[in-house]
Parts: structure tokens; C-alpha cells; sequence
């Protein structure tokens, strides 16, 4: 072998990179479910001269959340009333959302199915019978537009063949939008604010990840869409399964950290979702428990949340946990009891529904089930079946382990943290939640969508695709508000300094030790990774701790918190793909940073299950039946905190 | 479940300008050694195998073996793609096979309609395109509290 | 770079090894405080013609958990008696303790001390009017022997300079056995029994580190002596820092594997020993506890050990808990307390500490016992001092957290798993406790000492080394009596095949893909590791789940260890570094397994604090006051557990 | 902490048989490379940080920094070995530096008494060589139970 001190990686990075500088009015930033829904419907709303540029870390036919395939469309009303809508979303994130979003979401959302249906994701239908026909057969039933009934798990999800969902989604993205005004493998790094107004978002600044060139873009108006955060927090495969996460790995917190830092208002930081998978693989969970109808024992056997002990527990927590449907992180805040005494782990009795429901089914129909239990995982989830393969269970005869995973930072699954953005612009919404434009963050001309919307929650796929294409049209209409041509202060080699200051850390060093990846001179991505994860699963309330944190957790962790922003001026990249690692490190710890402080800013448990403050342990109405917003100060590194008034919209 | 290429049957998409996985690969994972004209992964423990490059690779090349740190040996996933459907061979540690087909999609690719002849008309309305030409209706809540 | 598929490392494994085959009388296998102790003493008792080999992994000169150094000998029984050390280990150990090798190891360990000092281990000394001179100005007050007096922290512990211990100790070792005697960085894979009496030890298997090459060696008696297990719970740091462990990260569980699978019982495996321990750099808490007299806080600033909580709980264990000196796994429990209410983290108060002291010491002497906190680090836990560097913490401003580490496994610190040996052939012991020959196994003519002697425990360095010396003596009376020749039944050519099979599966296949990690047909060692801990980590008790365990996480912990030896079948070593790597996780896997085993046999909680059965809370002395010893039958895979009845010899 | 080797100080032991830090090192982690005949740590991520390999090598070219997955940059504890006693030099991140000085052995080095001619007398006591040759008595618990 020669010594291992050389630049490794196919795509080596150079001191200098090119410049390739873009002035357009609209950029898309990020290529997922929310931008795709922007890139399709931008168009529609923008004059044939509006210059439009679209920005994806990956090629968006897989990018973001969806690449692999989903199994359910979680958002669809149909036969619901909005209004019910918002009073799931409210109930499951225990009492404090801005209502006006969900209920906009929910009025917008099944517009996005019905396209996605058009477009070819194949939709399961129910047969008069009450029989499920894939999306296949189901096709002779019509579509859900033309009134065909979708096969419900429970009341808003409906079952979907998705293992292409991202690519139709995207292709008709692509189509509306021109490849020519697309750019895949471009990392944003950092939003731009206006020279004149700092209040008012300018462009972005990128590098791409394919050819040593950094891109500088002048934008009017911006839409950040780049998904929610991962890899935040310790996950429980630590080793080469480490990038196996229930949600994206690749999903940084691009979103909240460019926000952020360039002035916009963030909300409910504090909020994460943990949510409940099947142990190691993160298969999901949601078909077993509604279509399937399975149930969950403790280690001894017992059924721990039909125990008195369990609905004591929940009364605590009215209404939220004496409602019909128990909020996700009551479920999760039962089964924390029964490890912490000694009664986990807990199963899911896949054999116990399987046979139940055989009882009434056909020989053909259980095969058919059979089959449903599997496209569940192989559509979304494929590491589960590997792992069932892998350790020979087949559901009807052994059982599963069920477990809470990590805590993941998102906004558009069944978690509300994010930026704090306008509602629509209508009567009914109160005037504290709306300035201008729907979906507007507090930055002037800034968008965001799908995860990057606080506060709401429980859009999925659909309404994050409806978010984006809301936002769509608000910036045309901002555009056309605001005409005039922006520029911001960063000269061209001050930004090239900054985005390749990891390269020349590099190229400066590497050679001094035998071995590139023991420098002391610098840090690197992989190690950083870690050393982000360990300190916050420590402190922050992760697994290491079942969720609980409290004052004297928060303060060291912010101390690591410094000492780590401190070192990632020393971070070091030897390639492009690294190049990526260490900006995606950087918004890490912006986001998780946000996070952390909004936990110790909410002196109580607003969310026992995803995590605890052991020193303000149950809920504070009195106090804390508010939002929380904060903000940053990127010249002088300051966060600020506020609480923010809560405005009951939809009735009970 | 890391991707992993088998040495004989990548023939690194032909000398294309670009390979198929390191087109593909959400994660930028899949690299291409230019001396050998062969694939491989670049971060293994990155890898979210969402079997991306698995279903794209034109020479059936990539197939992903599971995480070291929990899976046991000996099952495999592999996926073959049609264009309207998946074919899933799932082999057990023990030796079971379970075959599965799912649909993938109900229209020829690339011919998603875009709408690209439409053009929305009132820029201050609530309504989405598509909306606004089907003559929905925005509500407004009437459940107030 | 070229295709990642290239067999690695520097020395690259060849399929067919040379083979090379000894013939000996007495092989130490080990080269650590014990063995060094039976390569000291034994040609002292040998016949000049007795064949003698020693054989270790690594170079005696720092091998073992004496590498770094030690800055106290924690057994120098002095000016106290015997039956007092009896007393204080039993108590430490909640009662279950076999007295006749505790008394046996108090009588003989100062000579060991005696001895070190004499080679040139610096002892602290005090003088007349109390002050503490270090083991160089110490040297005027003349050696212990001569009746000078040490430093004393606890009762039993001395303080030391001991950054050359192992290094001084080694040295002796090799002059008196003859350095043509000894082969270092050979690593011994199994042990070998006599054809014709299976119950009795006929040779041993290894291979050369550093050249292609088996060792084939019998011999008539073998003194096993491989230290501990380390790294078969997953530490607090997964990252790089993974190789940071209290105990020395390269101590494998050799000792257990090897005697177990010759057929050696076992006994007490379920007993682990939890240190606490500055959290991450795993430095020694005993002279700030001992020596500065230093308190404990939790997250809330309370000195939570001395509440009437405390107090309460510690009840529950009397006699133990209500005894002065609080066993060292209630002090644990006490903190898992903390933790799970949220009352977290627990904090040092060095600052506390220095300053009291600093009110009655000079400013010179304040300056010296600062020099002496950084020597406890600098001389056994550099890392911790490296810690303290990097994070500003100067002792007597900044305080430091403690936090119990992961569970080691070993016999001779304050843990008391191991091996099941005779006692002393003494009429005060009971019969049931000799069979001959002391520190004999149940195998005949298999010796232990350290680590590997189970039962007994707070031997420390010093008295491995001594008890290292009484095997010697006690293996040559075996000689003996027992001068037959032996032989075993596996062939040369079945040996090479089992030791070298990783080999042979890395070349077989690892062309296959396009990276040499990444391959179906094979593991290797290091995704073996992580997979190991992560399932003792999680079902068996580690950090995961605050050393919770039970009835229905042992099931799946066995079933997963079933699958992780059948896939060990095909684990894969690319050079001989790898090649040992490959042996080490073997040896880990059979130590742990015993360990939870015993776990499982045994339904109580003996160690609160260590471990707990959720199932089985509390201690339960009807069902459980014995031993617990097991054995396995390598042909069959199967174990067998048993009770052994305690006898209590010394008065309380 | 692993330990690391400076490319430019590190002389690979001059071409000797066997380096010191391979000599040395207990976990075997330090590795030559033959080509460019400089030595660097195989395995970071199992390293002890034991310190042996920084003591032995003779031409100071092994020190350690910090893991990377907790600890901070900028600190060092450089050790610097004499024959009777070591030095220490710990630089905090914030630029503070303290030295200690501690003996490690009080003879010189290779002159620990082996007791090379002392022969045992009695094989069936239960004394140490050294034992019975200071005429040590064996003694048996008295506080019995
Ligand atoms: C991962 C996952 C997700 C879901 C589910 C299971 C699993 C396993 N489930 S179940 O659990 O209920 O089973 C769902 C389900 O079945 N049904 C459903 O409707 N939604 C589910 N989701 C949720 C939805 O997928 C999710 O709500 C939306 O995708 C959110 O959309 P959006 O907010 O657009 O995020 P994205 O991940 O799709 O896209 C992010 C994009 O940003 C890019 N990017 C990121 N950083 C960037 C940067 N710095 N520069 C440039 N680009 C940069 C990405 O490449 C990507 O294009
Ligand atoms: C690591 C450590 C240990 C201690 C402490 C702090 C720290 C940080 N502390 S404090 O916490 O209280 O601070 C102590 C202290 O201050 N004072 C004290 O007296 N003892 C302490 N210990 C305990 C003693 O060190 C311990 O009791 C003895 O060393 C045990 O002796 P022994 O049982 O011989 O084990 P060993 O580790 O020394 O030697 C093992 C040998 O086996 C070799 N080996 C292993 N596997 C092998 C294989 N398969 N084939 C061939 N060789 C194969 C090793 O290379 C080694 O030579
Ligand atoms: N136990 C449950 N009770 C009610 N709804 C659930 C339950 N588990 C999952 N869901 C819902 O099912 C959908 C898919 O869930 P999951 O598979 O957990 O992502 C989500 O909308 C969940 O909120
Ligand atoms: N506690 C819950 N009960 C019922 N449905 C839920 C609950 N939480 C989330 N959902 C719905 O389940 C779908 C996906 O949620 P999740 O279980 O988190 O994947 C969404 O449609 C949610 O509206
Ligand atoms: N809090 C304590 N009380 C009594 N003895 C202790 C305490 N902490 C450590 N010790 C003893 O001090 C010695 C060194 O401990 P340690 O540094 O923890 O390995 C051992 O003999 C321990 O049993
Ligand atoms: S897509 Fe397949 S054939 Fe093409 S480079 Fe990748 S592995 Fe090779
Ligand atoms: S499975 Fe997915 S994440 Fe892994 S290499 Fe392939 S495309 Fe990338
Ligand atoms: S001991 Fe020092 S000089 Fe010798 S090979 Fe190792 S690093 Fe180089
Ligand atoms: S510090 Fe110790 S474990 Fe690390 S490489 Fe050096 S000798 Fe080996
Ligand atoms: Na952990």
C-alpha cells in the first residue's frame, strides 16, 4: 500500500475552482416533493420571460425523501372535511399549530393527488364489495378524481403503488419546468441577503458536486425546500448501518440553517418527531396498526397501552391523550415507561393479526395480504424486508420488535418544527399569521415549503408537493410586487473563499501526517459527524438518555455546541463528494443548535415520548401554550428567543 | 444494506459520459474508478439503500448486501424493473424465496402531462392552476372556533 | 485510486501458512501482570531441563492493561490483615465470594510489591509529619520492605510512579525466564486437550502476527493468563474514539474462550464489572473520591448520595449497602437513579475539592497536588488529560462529569467473573474448593491467574502477579506428579485449516466486487464487532438501556448470537492483522455469551448498578446465594449452567 | 486520541528489522510502509491511546490528537521519556501550557533483579521462591466463621 496521506476520492478537489455566476428571478433550492411541486407549477403563473433556476444536491428523479417509493399517500381528504383535518393535526401535536396552514393545506392537497394519479402513480381502488384492487386493476375503476373510492388505512392515508412516485413526480416537474433550467448535483450552501435590504433575500451561493466549480445566483425571490434534518442525533446502528435512517440520510437541515441564517424566524424548534419503526430496519409501522390491525406487547407478554396503568398515564395528558387517536408521542411516551421498568422490548404480534385476519379471508385473499405486508417495506422500506429475509421471519409465524428511533427535525411528517411563515392572506386568518404572501418566511422574498413550513405538520408527500406549488404562485405574485433587480454585498472571492475554505484546509495540510485521516491540524466530515451525533444523543435527549434532558444537559451541550463551531473553521475536504460532507455538517449543527435552544427556552414536556425536560417534567399550559420562535445574528452569532401568542382558528 | 458492484458485471455503463448509479444515487455515493472502468461505493456507511442505483444499472450490476452491524447473512432483496412493473425476489437466510410484483406506474414514462399550455388566470386568487381551470371553489373554514 | 477491492494492510495473509511446532512442559500463554508474575517465578521451582514457552500477542515489554502504565497498586495488604481484605471484597462483591482465594492472594501479593520496588517501581512515601514524597524522594525513607510506609489512599490502595510498571515488571519476567524462551505477537487461538483424557490439557494453537505461520505447540501444563474482555458492550464513544476503553481495548476474553471451549468451567460470568469514570476519557475516579476527597452532584447541583434517598435505597441491600464502604455497584445504582428521573448528569466537584484542601496546604504544596491529579491521568489515562486539555479544564476552576462506562468483563479489578479454580490444598478449605493443585481450572493441568481466576476479585496488578507466581510454583508440582507425555488429536494439517479458514475466505472471494469490504459471500471483522456490541448493548444490559435486561431481550440476545456464530463461519481476514481481529471477535463472542448466559440462569438482580433482570428485581438469597458455574461442550454447542453452594470461611 | 506519525520526522527506524512503534505498539497498529519507509496507524479507531508508540519512538515522530468524535481541537500532552523520569507537556486549547515531571524508575534500565540463581526449596508449601527465602510464614485465617 502507499502511504495513506494522499487526497482519496474520484472527484479531487482543486485550491481554485471556476466560477459560473446566474441571475434569475425565481430559484428553486432542493428537488423534492415540495420543489416538484413548485417546478410544475410555477409556469403556469410566471410570464415566458421570468427566469427561473431550480438547484438539486441529487438528480431529482430520486432525490429527497421519496427516492425510494412510498407505500400510503398520508394526506388525502377527500370525503373529509378540512376542518376535521386540523383537528387531527392539532390533536397529535398537542394543542399548539397555526392552524390557518393546515386548513389551506388541507383545501389545496387532494388537487396534487389527483395529479399524481394522472400522471401514473397507480392508486388502489375499493371495490363495491370492499374488496382492495392495486393500482393496477384499480384503474378500471376510474380515477379518485372521477369519484373512485381509495383503499383508506386509516382516515387521511390512502394506499398507493409508489415505488416510482418520485419519478413521476419529478418527471412532470422536469417537464413543466425545462432541464435547461434545472442544475442537479448543486449543493446551496449559503442564501444571500440584499446588499441595500438585509431584510430581503438576494441569492445563494453553491458548488457543484461533479466539476470543481462554485455557483454564485442572484435571485429576486427564493424557494428553500431541502427537506428536514437527519443524522442530528445518534441513530442506533452505529456502525456501517449508520446511514440507514427512518428518514433521508442526505437531508441535512439545509433548510432551517439557510433560513436561519439569513434572518428568518424559526417556530417550534423544539418539536421533533420520533417515530415508532420496526427495530433496525425503520419499517414502517402505520399499515400494521390500521390495516392490519395489530397489536404491541411489553416483554411480558402484556398489552401495556390497554393497561389502567397506560390510560392513567394518558388522562395526564387531556384532551390530547384522551382523545380517539392517541398523539404519536403518547404512544412513544408509553412504551418509554415500560423500558425504563424493566418490561421491554416491545412486539408487534404480526403473527396474532395475520391469523385473525385470516380467520375471515380466502386462501387467495390471505396471499394477497401477504403480499400487501411486504409491498409496505419493498415500496418504501427495502432494508426491512432484507432484515426479515435476513433473519428468516416471515410475519405469520414470528413476530417483530417494534422501537422508537432516533428524533429526526422535519415539518411535514408528524412533526411541526420549521420556519415561521405567512398564511394566506384571507379575513379568517388572525393578522399576527399573515404579512403578504402565503408561505412567505419573515426574509422578504424567501419561500419555503414541505418540511420547511413549523408549526403545521402532517402534509406528507401530497401536501408538500401543494405547498410548493402554493409557494409557486405566491413568488410570482411577489415578483411581481417587487420588480426591482437586488444584489448583495459578498464579492465574488469572498464567497469562492468561503465555500472552498475546506479544500485549502486541506490541500495546506494533508501531507504533514502519514495518514490523511489523523491530522491535527484539521477535522474532518466523518469524525464531526460523530462528534455531533454523540453530544446531542448525550444531551440533547436522545436514545442514550430515553428522550430526557434538562438544565445542566443543555448547558454543556451548548458549551460543545461552541467548541464545535469553533473547530468547523478547521474542517477539511480532499474531495468534492467530501466538499459536500462538510457543508452538510455545518447546517447540521445550525439546525440541531436551533433545536436545542428552543428546549431550553420551553420550561415544560410539551411532548412526553419524543422528549423530556427532566427539571420541568409535565405540561405548563399557564406558561407555555404558545409558540416559540428565535432567530440568529450570523455577524455576531447570537440566537434570540420569543414566545409567539397562539390563535385558536377551528373550533373543537 | 450497503450497495455493492460486482466486479464482473460492471462495465462502467460503456465509457458513458456519465454511469447510471453516479447519475442516480440520491446520496452521491457511487463513484467510477476511470483506470478500471468499474463502480463502487464510496461511503458504504452512507448508504440509505434505497436500491436507487440497484434498479438503474443496466447491467445488473449492484445489489446490496445487509448492514454489517445488524443484519445477518445470507438473504437478499433484488428488485427488476419493468416499465409498469417491479419484480421483487426476496431470498431468506434459510433459503426461503418469496417473489412479489407491484405496479410501478399506468402511464409510458416521460409522458406525465406537464400542462404545459396552461396558464393560470388570477394571480391573486387562492387557487392553484389545475384548480382554477377546474372551476374548484377555495373555501373558506366555517367551523370556527 | 484504484478499485477498493485489493487485499489491504501491510502484511498480506498467504493461503498456506508455514507451520511451526513446539514441544514443551509448561506453556504461559499471556504475557501481562500474571504471566509475568509465572515467567519471574517459575524456574525458580523448575527443574533446569523443564521446557518453558511463553507466548503473547503483543510485546511483553507493554502488553496487558499495565501498557499505559498505573498510578496506584490498589492491593498492598501492609500493616491490615488478610481476613480484613476477605471482608472487604466480599462486601464489594455482595457477598458471593470464594474466601480461600481471597485470604490465599492476601498473603502472598507484598511480596510481589516488595518485589516491584526492588526492580525500580517508584512508591510514594510518607514522611514522619505526614507529607507525600514521590518514589523518587520517597527512595531516602528506604523501600516498604524495610518497613518505610506508602501513601495510602483507600485502606488497601498505595500510591505509585508508575508510567514504567509494566515495562519494569516485564523486564524481570523476561530475564528469568530467558527471552529464547518467549514468543511475542503469536496469538493463541484455542486450547488443546489430550486424546486420550479429554479432561486434561495437552497444547494450544496460535499464529504469528507478523509472518505467515502457525504455531503448533504441546504441552503438559498451560497457565492461560489473556487478561479480560473488552469491547464486548458498545462504549459511549462509536466513532473513532471506540478504541478509548477503560480496560485495555485488545484484551478480547481470550482467557474465558479458550478455557471454556478446553472445557473449563466457569464461574460467576454474570457478574461485569461498571466503572465510573470521567465520562469519555475514562479517568480513574479512585484518588479523587479516595486521596482529594472530591463530592458528587447531579444535574440539580443536590449531593444526591448522602439524601435519605439514598440512604432508603441503599437499605434495601444490607448488609452490603449499609456497610461503610459502599459497594462500588450501589454507588452506581444510586446514579442511575439520578439519570432516569432526569435528574442528570452527574458532576465531579474537583473545584470543590481543591479548594477545601487548598485552605490548610502552602502554595507549593497546592502546586504539588495539582502535579499529582494530572499524574493520576498522565501515568493510566493519558486521554483523559488530553481531554482536560482540549476542553480548558483546569481542575480546581472547571469541574469534570463521571458517568459509569460500558460492562467489562474480568476477574482480578472489581469485578468477579472467571474461571472456576481450585483453592489452596489447606484444611481450612472446604473441599468442595480444591482439587490438587491452587489456581488449578477443572481442566487438569490448566492453570489461571488475573483476569481469568473467577470468584474473587480486587486483586489488581499486584496480585495477578502474585497469583501468577503461585501458578508457576503450583504447575510445576503438577509436572510433577503428572510426567507423562500428551498429545491431541487434531492433525496438523486440521489446525492450519481452522486458524487459517479467514484466510482462505477472503482470497476465495474477494475479487467478487468492486470493494473488498462490501461483499455477500463473507464479514469481517470489524462489521462483526459492531454488530456484537450493538446486541449485548441493547438486549443484554449495556448503556442502551441503562443495564436493564430480561427474560424476553436474553431470548432474542440468544437467537442473535446463534446467527452471529453461524455467520462466523465465513468471517474473512485479508492480512494478519485482520487474521487477529477475525480470532479476537470469536474469543469475544463465546465470553459474552457466557456472560449473558449467566445472566439468564441466574433470576435475581445480585448487582444493582451492574445489571439489572427487569423481570427479577431485587436480590433474592433463598433461590440465589451460591455460585453460578457453567460449561460448554464444543462438539455439541451446547451449555450447561449449575448452582455450586458458597461457604463462608471468614467471620463478618 | 489516535496516534499519528510526521511524515517529515518519521525515518522508518532507519530500515532497521522491525520498527520500534511496530515493536511495540500492544493492539498492532502501527505499519511501515516499505515503499516510502514511514509508519503510520493502521486501525485509528482502535487505538488506546496508550502512549507507547510516542514514548519509544526515537526520533519523536508519533504524537496523538484527540478523537474526533468528542474531543474538542487544539489540545496536546506530549510525553518526552528520560531514563529516570518523564516529561509532560499539556497544551490546553486556549493556549495554556503546564509541564510535569514525574520519575518512572529508580534503577537503571535492564538491571531488575531476576534472582537468577535463587532456587526454591520446598515444592509442597504454599510459599513464593522469595517467600520462603526471607523465611516468610505461611499463615492461615484465624477469624474464622
Ligand atoms: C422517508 C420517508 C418519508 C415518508 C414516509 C416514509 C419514509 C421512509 N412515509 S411513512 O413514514 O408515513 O410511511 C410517508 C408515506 O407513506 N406517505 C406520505 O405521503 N409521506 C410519507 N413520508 C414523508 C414525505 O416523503 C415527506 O413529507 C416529503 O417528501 C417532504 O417533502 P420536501 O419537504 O420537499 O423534502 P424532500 O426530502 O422530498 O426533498 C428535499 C430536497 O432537497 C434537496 N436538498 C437538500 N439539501 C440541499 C442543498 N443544500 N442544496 C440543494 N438541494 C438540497 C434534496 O436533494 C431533495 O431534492
Ligand atoms: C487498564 C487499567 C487497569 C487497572 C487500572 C486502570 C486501568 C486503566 N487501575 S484503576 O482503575 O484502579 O485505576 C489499577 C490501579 O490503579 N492499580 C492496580 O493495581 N491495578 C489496576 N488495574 C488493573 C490491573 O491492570 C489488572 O488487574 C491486571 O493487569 C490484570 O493482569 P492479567 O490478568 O495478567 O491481565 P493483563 O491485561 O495484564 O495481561 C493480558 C495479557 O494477555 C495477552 N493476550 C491476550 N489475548 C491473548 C491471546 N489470545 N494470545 C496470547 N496473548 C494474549 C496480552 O497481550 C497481555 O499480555
Ligand atoms: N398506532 C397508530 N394509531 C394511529 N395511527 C397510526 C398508528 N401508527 C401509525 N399511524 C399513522 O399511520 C400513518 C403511517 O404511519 P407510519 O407508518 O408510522 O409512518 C401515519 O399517518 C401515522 O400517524
Ligand atoms: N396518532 C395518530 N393517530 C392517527 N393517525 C395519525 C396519528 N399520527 C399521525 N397520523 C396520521 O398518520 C399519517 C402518517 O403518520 P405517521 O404515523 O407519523 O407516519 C398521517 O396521515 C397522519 O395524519
Ligand atoms: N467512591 C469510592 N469509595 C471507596 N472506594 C473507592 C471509591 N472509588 C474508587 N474506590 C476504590 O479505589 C480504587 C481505585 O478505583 P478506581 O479509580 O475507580 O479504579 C479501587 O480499589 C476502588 O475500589
Ligand atoms: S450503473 Fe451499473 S454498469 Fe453502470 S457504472 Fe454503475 S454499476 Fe457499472
Ligand atoms: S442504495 Fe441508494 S444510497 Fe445506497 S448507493 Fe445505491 S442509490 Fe446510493
Ligand atoms: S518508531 Fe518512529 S521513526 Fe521508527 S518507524 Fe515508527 S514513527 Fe518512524
Ligand atoms: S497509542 Fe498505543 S494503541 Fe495507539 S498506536 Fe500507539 S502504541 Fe498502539
Ligand atoms: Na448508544
Amino acid at each position: 500500500m502507499a502511504l495513506p496521506n494522499k487526497p482519496i476520492g474520484e472527484l479531487k478537489a482543486v485550491r481554485d475552482p471556476e466560477v459560473e455566476k446566474r441571475d434569475v428571478d425565481v430559484l428553486i433550492v432542493g428537488g423534492g416533493m415540495a420543489a416538484c411541486g413548485t417546478a410544475f407549477e410555477i409556469k403556469k403563473w410566471a410570464s415566458d420571460d421570468t427566469k427561473i433556476l431550480l438547484c438539486d444536491k441529487a438528480a431529482l428523479e430520486r432525490s429527497g425523501a421519496v427516492a425510494q417509493g412510498l407505500s400510503a399517500i398520508n394526506t388525502y381528504i377527500g370525503e373529509n372535511k378540512p376542518e376535521d383535518y386540523v383537528r387531527m393535526v392539532r390533536n397529535d401535536l398537542m394543542g399548539i399549530v397555526r392552524e390557518d396552514l393546515i386548513f389551506d393545506l388541507g383545501r389545496h392537497v387532494d388537487d396534487s393527488v389527483h395529479l399524481f394519479e394522472e400522471w401514473g402513480l397507480p392508486v388502489w381502488k375499493k371495490t363495491d364489495d370492499g374488496k382492495n384492487l392495486d393500482g393496477k386493476k384499480g384503474l378500471k375503476s376510474g380515477s379518485l378524481k372521477s369519484g373512485a373510492t381509495p383503499v383508506r388505512t386509516g382516515k387521511w392515508q390512502i394506499m398507493i403503488n409508489g415505488e416510482s412516485y418520485k419519478r413521476i413526480v419529478a418527471e412532470a416537474g422536469k417537464k413543466a419546468l425545462g432541464e435547461e433550467n434545472i442544475i442537479e448535483r448543486c449543493f446551496i450552501v449559503e442564501l444571500l441577503n440584499d446588499k441595500d435590504d438585509p431584510t430581503k433575500i438576494a441569492g445563494a451561493v453553491g458548488f457543484s458536486v461533479r466539476e470543481n466549480k462554485v455557483y454564485i445566483i442572484s435571485a429576486k425571490t427564493i424557494m428553500v425546500a431541502c427537506g428536514g434534518a437527519v443524522n442530528v442525533y445518534q441513530p442506533r446502528s452505529v456502525g456501517e448501518g449508520k446511514g440507514r435512517a427512518w428518514y433521508p440520510v442526505w437531508n441535512a437541515g439545509s433548510t432551517y440553517t439557510m433560513a436561519v441564517r439569513a434572518g428568518a424566524e424559526l417556530s417550534m424548534m423544539e418539536n421533533r418527531f420520533t417515530p415508532a419503526r420496526f427495530k433496525d430496519g425503520y419499517g414502517p409501522v402505520g399499515a400494521w396498526f390500521l390495516l392490519f390491525k395489530a397489536q404491541t406487547v411489553n416483554g411480558l407478554g402484556e398489552n401495556y397501552a390497554a393497561s389502567d396503568h397506560a390510560k392513567a398515564e394518558l388522562e395526564k395528558y387531556a384532551p390530547y391523550g384522551t382523545a380517539a387517536v392517541t398523539p404519536t408521542c403518547l404512544r412513544n411516551h408509553l412504551m418509554m415507561t415500560e423500558y425504563k421498568e424493566g418490561r421491554g422490548p416491545i412486539i408487534m404480534k404480526t403473527s396474532d393479526a395475520l391469523a385473525k385476519l385470516g380467520e375471515t379471508m380466502s386462501k387467495k385473499e390471505l396471499k394477497h395480504l401477504e403480499s400487501e405486508a411486504w409491498e409496505d417495506f419493498l415500496d418504501m422500506s427495502v432494508g426491512q424486508a432484507g432484515l426479515w429475509c435476513a433473519t428468516n421471519t416471515e410475519p405469520e409465524k414470528k413476530d417483530s420488535e417494534i422501537m422508537p428511533t432516533e428524533p429526526y427535525l422535519l415539518g411535514s411528517h408528524s412533526g411541526c418544527c420549521g420556519i415561521w411563515c405567512s398564511g394566506p392572506n384571507e379575513d379568517w386568518v388572525p393578522d399576527d399569521y399573515k404579512w403578504g404572501y402565503n408561505r412567505m418566511t419573515t426574509v422578504k422574498g424567501l419561500f419555503t415549503a414541505g418540511d420547511g413550513v413549523g408549526c403545521s405538520g402532517h402534509k406528507f408527500s401530497s401536501g408538500s408537493h401543494a405547498e410548493g406549488r402554493i409557494c409557486a404562485k405566491e413568488m410570482v405574485r411577489y415578483l411581481r410586487d417587487n420588480p426591482d433587480a437586488v444584489s448583495f454585498k459578498e464579492t465574488d472571492q469572498e464567497l469562492v473563499d468561503m465555500v472552498y475554505k475546506p479544500v485549502r484546509t486541506y490541500l495546506d495540510n494533508c501531507t504533514y501526517t502519514t495518514d490523511e485521516t489523523v491530522n491535527p491540524n484539521y477535522c474532518k466530515p466523518a469524525g464531526m459527524a460523530m462528534r455531533l451525533m454523540k453530544m446531542t444523543n448525550e444531551y440533547g435527549g436522545g436514545t442514550a438518555t430515553y428522550y430526557m434532558t434538562g438544565g445542566k444537559a443543555l448547558e454543556i451541550l451548548m458549551e460543545n455546541f461552541q467548541m464545535f463551531r469553533e473547530d468547523l473553521e478547521k474542517i477539511a475536504a480532499g474531495d468534492l463528494h467530501e466538499l459536500m460532507r462538510a457543508w452538510e455538517i455545518n447546517h447540521r449543527l445550525y439546525t440541531v443548535e436551533a433545536h436545542t435552544r428552543h428546549i431550553q427556552f420551553r420550561e415544560e414536556s410539551r411532548y412526553p415520548g419524543f422528549y423530556y425536560r427532566g427539571d420541568f417534567m409535565g405540561q405548563n399550559d399557564e406558561e407555555w401554550f404558545c409558540f416559540t420562535n428565535s432567530s440568529y445574528n450570523k455577524e455576531t452569532n447570537e440566537w434570540s428567543l420569543k414566545k409567539v401568542p397562539y390563535v385558536k382558528i377551528i373550533s373543537d | 444494506m450497503p450497495s455493492f458492484v460486482i466486479a464482473e458485471k460492471c462495465d462502467g455503463c460503456k465509457g458513458g459520459d456519465k454511469t447510471a448509479c453516479m447519475y442516480i444515487c440520491p446520496n452521491d455515493l457511487m463513484v467510477l474508478d476511470p483506470n478500471e472502468m468499474k463502480a463502487y461505493n464510496q461511503e458504504p456507511d452512507q448508504c440509505w439503500e434505497c436500491f436507487s442505483c440497484v434498479k438503474i444499472c443496466p447491467s445488473q450490476a449492484i445489489e446490496v448486501r445487509g448492514y454489517s452491524d445488524f443484519v445477518p447473512m445470507g438473504g437478499s432483496t433484488v428488485p427488476m424493473m419493468g416499465t409498469e412493473d417491479v419484480m421483487w425476489t426476496c431470498k431468506f437466510r434459510n433459503g426461503v424465496v418469496k417473489r412479489f410484483k407491484f405496479p410501478i406506474r399506468t402511464t409510458p414514462e416521460g409522458e406525465a402531462n406537464d400542462y404545459a399550455d396552461l396558464k393560470g388566470k388570477d394571480l391573486d386568487s387562492g387557487l392553484l392552476s389545475t384548480q382554477e381551470a377546474d372551476g374548484y371553489v377555495l373555501v373558506a373554514p366555517t367551523e370556527l372556533a
